[in-house]
């Protein structure tokens, strides 16, 4: 089974890194989702997320001393690791659901984050 | 939306898009029957003025009311839609970009006419994508809010004034209110003086107030004569740098001896030693508590060069990072460090610790890498690196942020740099930390520039795309309110629910993702909207 | 207002196995405040609870739904028959809640997914604090406003223990010392005479040591 | 004489215009006579009572008044300490007269340190009355010879009353916050029926000279005996974890300095200079108006006590039987 993973980018950083990612490994078996902000990301949208079948959830918001909205991507930041939290209780790994801050060259940062991701689902969820 | 409406536009200028055979093929896939995709429009160089013109036609022909356009990367198609949004007067959230993701090497795959499917699959997911969006949103009503033709400028330091005076050579009707009993004070010449005739000044004056959002704030303002209301479109924070009140008193307090003084009035208390057969060891001392700017390297080099003239002191000028970015600094502190001046770059904190006679400065030593201790019969300190002793009541009464320094607006990318986290309040100079004279004006000038922007439409139109309070839900627990960071949100006491600004909101959706009643929504960013894109 | 915490997720999944139709009831009011039983945290919860059936292979139909109050009877007028059809209620109310829709729907399971905690105030978001004990006979007018029976940890009513240091209690140095809060109110209020006054053995048959309490207002029943 | 109120031991000492020595013995944490007979060995004849703590840290222990019964036979007299924490109001009037009727005279009132600090810190606590409501509780039912309901102290109608005739202590602690209250407390106490005081043990001689100040102002020295308190220092670790880890402590670093002084001469010799120490104190608070005793609290080291009270000149103890 095909192990996608949700990319929720904020659309002033994430996404515009997101549209240069390159490589057909790294563009396969990404959806790419527009925010307007990483303060939109509320917790039941990465778990309704993770209940249609994705086998991870990553969030990328601009760097937290930087958010448009001077504190987007801290609510975010707590929001993932209160969902981390309860994935744990649940006995679900919490690798599953991941954030990165970085900024809109941070293509590269991007990739390496997907790419640590796709490794680690694939040993958490074999 | 019905799928009539929606126009899809497919660009394939030069840049790296898609070539022929890769659109047929979306087009192919994109099949009327299934999709109900029925207005397809192939474009070249959507972004060129010429094409606009005949999209325009087009749109109005086939009655057109929301587009879907794919073209370009993620960076380049917000700045399109909106050129576009504004060429054929739809609303913002009716037009709806699709970047066509691009691999590297896609230019010379499109030159052999080959077909990528990836790629192709992409673009056909996004553009469904669009269309589920746009079908499952309803058109949002236009909101005008006339713009109260008035701007209010707190402050009557050189930020406040250059702010006042360019407003007022825009033809803006503008109320200055300055804490101190009089202007000039602030050493601002009779001229400049003389070009604010026609300004509302009120003197010995302070903010009480500040209610409202962009476009229409109504602010109260505490003056000798009594209170007075006034309504404004925009507001400019000029307030001065952060500094202590008496330099002087809490150099000498915070470091219990009198061997501390600002570094303005290093030079006196220098003279005012008695002569000694030994050379005097002098201190100067930048980025106490924070990193300073142009202005304070230009003091701090003159300081030294007065006292290191006389030969008659060893001068060392402490500093994490000279900024000399500016025409004459670089060449003044070449002199300086020629005259013999010592200057120490340090990085962290500086520790300062009184002797018998005199100070210790311990730093940690950038070009030795190691942590050294330098006595010093005096030492200078800029006022501009000490932290505020308070933070600006201004904070509170406009709801603009601090920084961890006590300054207006931190240096967030995202921002330009006069604008603040409320929409229609702006800030420039020593508030936000600049007092390097020349930079000083230039932000007083952008930000009467943005004041301009923004009184200059008599109506604000906005879409009422802010977040949306259902009352049915709203339990009034205030975690909205308390979180917002644009001051949007407030209690609409009538209906005991909260309510949002359309004017102040930035539709970042951060209440939405707090509200544990479920009651805030973004209209353009609703859960379905965001689900029905995986 | 009444506050609440979630329940450790595996105690909520322990107790609701064995159901295969599950109805999640928020509540509109207290615990949606206090972010423990709102619409949102049904949401959470229910997705939590549908992750952790599939990755267990577990068969259960989940339903959601928010009510405005569960202490009252009229707002679940609306969910009657999603109840009826539902295996069992797991309620994400106060012990109040719980209970009365117990009571309601006679012989069917309902099911605490919050422990609840005390009356208190929301101090900042997410920060809640207790303040009432609820004794049925308040001494705030003799304390300065602050109350020593919920605020001291033993509920001292004559003066500090000997534990309390700077302003803090013994029990937990991010407790305020109550007795410090009254001091330094009734100082300021100009009041300290009132203090050295012996405050006699309290009457507590007027809270829960009377059994359970009971309020009826004749002039209002009907 | 004038007139006692209870007839115990340390009230006659008191009566007789004795310096009171008391000391402390913590009954087991198991059902061993043994223990309380082997530092009662220790400790008869050197004091004038000795308190026996009741679940000292919330760490369960034999009862007080069981442990106090075996120590008056053991030749000691009690001073049973009750604390609000484990009992209403109900319990603790039951227990008063459990204890009066087996002979013990002496009891002191507490709050009793919160269940967090012991081995059951899930139990619920009680706090029915504070230990100033429970004071006043002593005095109404040795005084007024009635319960807290207003029932007199009889087995029946017919019965005669035979009340609980205690001598009531209660506990102060000149150091802990806010200040300016403790005084207050202490006051409080006196207006409840204390008839002694024992102090939280002292290291800061100057505040507690200050405390006792304030309240030789109020004239409370003269309502009330004060003992105060004191604990010999063993080692310069314990010395430095009195100081930071104990609320409401300071040992002041005079003390800890001439301790690091010996032990680094003679480690086996800081013992002896903790002891000088404490001599000092009892000295010292023998010279200060209004201080009527001392209450060394010489934990597990009840072996010592002898010879600190020998030290300080206290010995013999008075007879007065």
């Amino acid at each position: 089974m095909e192990k996608k993973i949700a990319l929720y980018c904020c659309e002033n950083s994430a996404y515009k890194a997101a549209a240069c990612l390159t490589g057909p490994e790294l563009q396969k078996g990404i959806e790419i989702i527009k925010l307007p902000c990483t303060g939109k990301m509320e917790i039941n949208l990465i778990l309704k997320t993770l209940e249609q079948g994705y086998a991870g959830v990553l969030v990328a918001g601009c760097p937290i001393d930087n958010c448009k909205y001077i504190r987007g991507s801290s609510r975010a930041e707590k929001r993932i690791e209160k969902t981390r939290e309860l994935l744990k209780a649940a006995g679900i790994p919490e690798q599953r659901v991941r954030m990165e801050f970085l900024s809109s060259v941070d293509s590269h940062k991007l990739a390496g984050a997907i790419k640590e991701m796709k490794q680690e689902l694939e040993g958490v969820m074999s | 939306m019905n799928r009539e409406s929606i126009g899809v536009i497919i660009c394939s200028c030069s840049g790296r898009n898609l070539g022929k055979q890769e659109i047929d093929s979306i087009t192919q896939r994109l099949s009327f029957a299934e999709s109900g995709i029925r207005n397809m429009i192939i474009e070249t160089a959507l972004c060129g003025e010429d094409t606009l013109k005949s999209l325009r036609n087009e749109v109005e022909k086939k009655g057109i009311s929301s587009l879907i356009i794919a073209g370009c990367g993620a960076a380049r198609i917000s700045g399109v839609t909106e050129k576009i949004a504004d060429a054929l007067s739809f609303a913002p959230s009716s037009i709806l970009g699709v970047p066509l993701f691009y691999s590297e090497g896609a230019e010379s795959e499109k030159n052999k006419l080959g077909i990528n499917e990836a790629r192709v699959d992409k673009a056909v997911r996004g553009i469904s994508r669009g269309m589920n969006v746009l079908t499952s949103q309803e058109p949002l009503e236009i909101e005008e809010i006339p713009v109260v033709q008035r701007a209010l400028v707190i402050g009557g330091g050189a930020a406040g004034i250059y702010t006042a005076d360019a407003l007022n050579r825009f033809g803006h009707e503008t109320v200055l209110v300055e804490k101190k009993d009089s202007l000039s004070d602030y050493g601002i010449d009779e001229k400049k003086l003389k070009d604010l005739e026609g300004v509302i000044i009120h003197t010995g004056s302070s903010l009480v107030s500040l209610e409202g959002s962009k476009g229409n704030f109504s602010a109260c303002v505490k003056t000798p004569g009594g209170l007075e209301e006034y309504q404004a479109g925009a507001v400019v924070i000029a307030s001065g740098a952060p500094v202590p009140a008496d330099p002087k008193k809490y150099l000498q307090n915070r470091f219990g001896s009198s061997s501390a003084v600002p570094l303005f009035s290093l030079a006196t208390a220098y003279s005012g030693l008695p002569r000694i057969p030994s050379l005097r060891r002098i201190g100067i001392l930048l980025d106490l508590d924070r990193d300073e700017g142009r202005a304070s390297t230009q003091m701090a080099l003159h300081a030294a060069q007065e006292i290191q003239k006389p030969n008659a002191a060893e001068v060392f000028l402490f500093l994490r990072d000279a900024r000399v970015g500016s025409l004459h600094l670089e060449e003044l502190y070449d002199a300086v460090r020629d005259m013999g001046v010592t200057i120490v770059k340090y990085s962290g904190e500086a520790k300062i610790s009184s002797l018998e006679t005199g100070l210790q400065v311990t730093v940690q030593d950038d070009g030795l890498g190691v942590l050294t201790d330098y006595t010093c019969d005096l030492l200078g300190i800029s006022p501009f690196g000490c932290a505020a002793e308070e933070d600006d009541p201004l904070s509170e009464i406009t709801g603009v942020h601090l920084d961890d320094y006590g300054q207006f607006q931190d240096n967030n990318i995202q921002l330009m740099p006069v604008e603040t986290n409320i929409p229609g309040i702006f800030t420039a100079g020593g508030g936000r930390g600049e007092v390097y004279s020349p930079k000083v004006k230039q932000e007083a000038l952008a930000a009467a520039g943005e004041v301009h922007f923004l009184l200059k439409n008599k109506t604000l139109h906005l879409e009422r795309s802010e977040a949306q309070v259902d009352p049915d839900k709203c339990i009034l627990c205030l975690t909205c309110i308390r979180c917002c960071p644009h001051g949007a949100m407030h209690v609409n006491r009538e209906d005991g629910v909260a309510e949002c600004s359309t004017a102040a909101c930035q539709r970042c959706g951060i209440c939405a993702g707090e509200c544990p009643a479920k009651a805030i929504s973004l209209p353009v960013w609703t859960d379905e909207i965001v689900l029905n894109q995986l | 207002m009444i506050t609440a915490v979630q329940k450790p997720f595996d105690e909520i999944y322990r107790t609701i196995q064995g159901y295969k139709k599950l109805l999640i009831l928020g509540c509109g009011t207290c615990v949606t405040v206090c972010m423990a039983g709102g619409e949102k945290e049904v949401g959470v919860l229910a997705s939590t609870i549908r992750l952790a059936n599939q990755k267990n292979g577990v068969d259960m139909e989940i339903l959601e739904d928010t009510i405005e109050r569960q202490c009252d009877k009229e707002f679940f007028d609306d969910v009657k028959d999603k109840i009826q059809e539902a295996d069992a209620v797991l309620s994400t109310a106060c012990g109040v809640g719980v209970q009365y829709c117990s009571e309601l729907f006679q012989g069917k399971r309902v099911i605490p997914a919050l422990n609840t905690k005390f009356y208190g105030t929301n101090l900042d978001v997410g920060v809640w604090s207790e303040r009432c004990a609820g004794c049925g006979d308040c001494v705030l007018e003799k304390f300065g406003g602050i109350c020593p029976i919920a605020r001291c940890s033993k509920s001292l009513l004559n003066g500090p223990c000997g534990g309390s240091q700077d302003g803090k209690c013994e029990v937990d140095p991010e407790i305020d010392c109550a007795w410090q809060l009254i001091f330094d109110r009734m100082k300021e209020l100009n009041m300290l005479d009132r203090l050295e006054e012996n405050e006699p053995i309290k009457d507590w048959s007027t809270g829960r040591d009377g059994g359970p309490g009971k309020i009826v207002r004749e002039d209002m029943t009907l | 004489m004038t007139d006692l109120k209870a007839e115990s031991n340390l009230e006659k000492v008191f009566a007789a215009g004795h310096f009171a020595v008391t000391a402390e013995l913590g009954p087991p944490k198991s059902a061993d006579i043994g223990v309380i007979t082997k530092k009662a060995d220790f400790l008869r004849g050197s004091v004038d009572a000795v308190n026996i703590t009741d679940n000292q840290t919330a760490i369960v222990r034999m009862s007080s008044i069981a442990a106090g019964k075996l120590a008056m036979e053991a030749g000691l007299e009690p001073v049973i300490q009750i604390t609000c924490r484990d009992r209403n109001r109900i319990a603790i009037q039951s227990d008063i007269l459990g204890a009066y009727a087996m002979g013990l005279k002496n009891i002191l009132a507490l709050s009793g340190d919160h269940q967090v600090f012991g081995n059951h810190s899930t139990c619920k606590n009680v706090y029915d009355m504070d230990s100033i409501q429970l004071v006043q509780a002593m005095k109404t039912m040795r005084d007024d010879k009635v319960f807290l309901c207003g029932d007199e102290i009889k087995n029946s109608k017919k019965s005669e009353i035979v009340e609980p005739k205690i001598f009531i202590g209660a506990a102060a602690n000149p150091f802990g916050d806010p200040f300016e209250f403790r005084v207050i407390r202490l006051a409080k106490k006196v207006a409840a029926g204390a008839d002694f005081i024992q102090t939280q043990c002292i290291y800061d001689m100057e505040r507690f000279e200050e405390w006792m100040e304030q309240v030789r102002e109020r004239g409370l020295h003269k309502k009330v005996k004060i003992m105060a308190g004191v604990t010999p220092l063993k080692s310069v670790g314990m010395a430095k974890y009195m100081r930071d880890s104990v609320a409401g402590l300071t040992v002041p670093d005079s003390y800890i300095q001439r301790l690091q002084k010996v032990a680094d001469v003679d480690k086996k010799a800081v013992a002896q200079e903790g002891i000088a120490i404490c001599v000092e104190q009892i000295k010292h608070f023998m010279e200060i108006e209004g201080v009527a005793g001392v209450h060394i609290m010489a934990i597990e080291w009840e072996h010592r006590v002898q010879e600190i009270v020998e030290k300080a000149g206290l010995l013999p103890r008075p007879n007065t039987a």
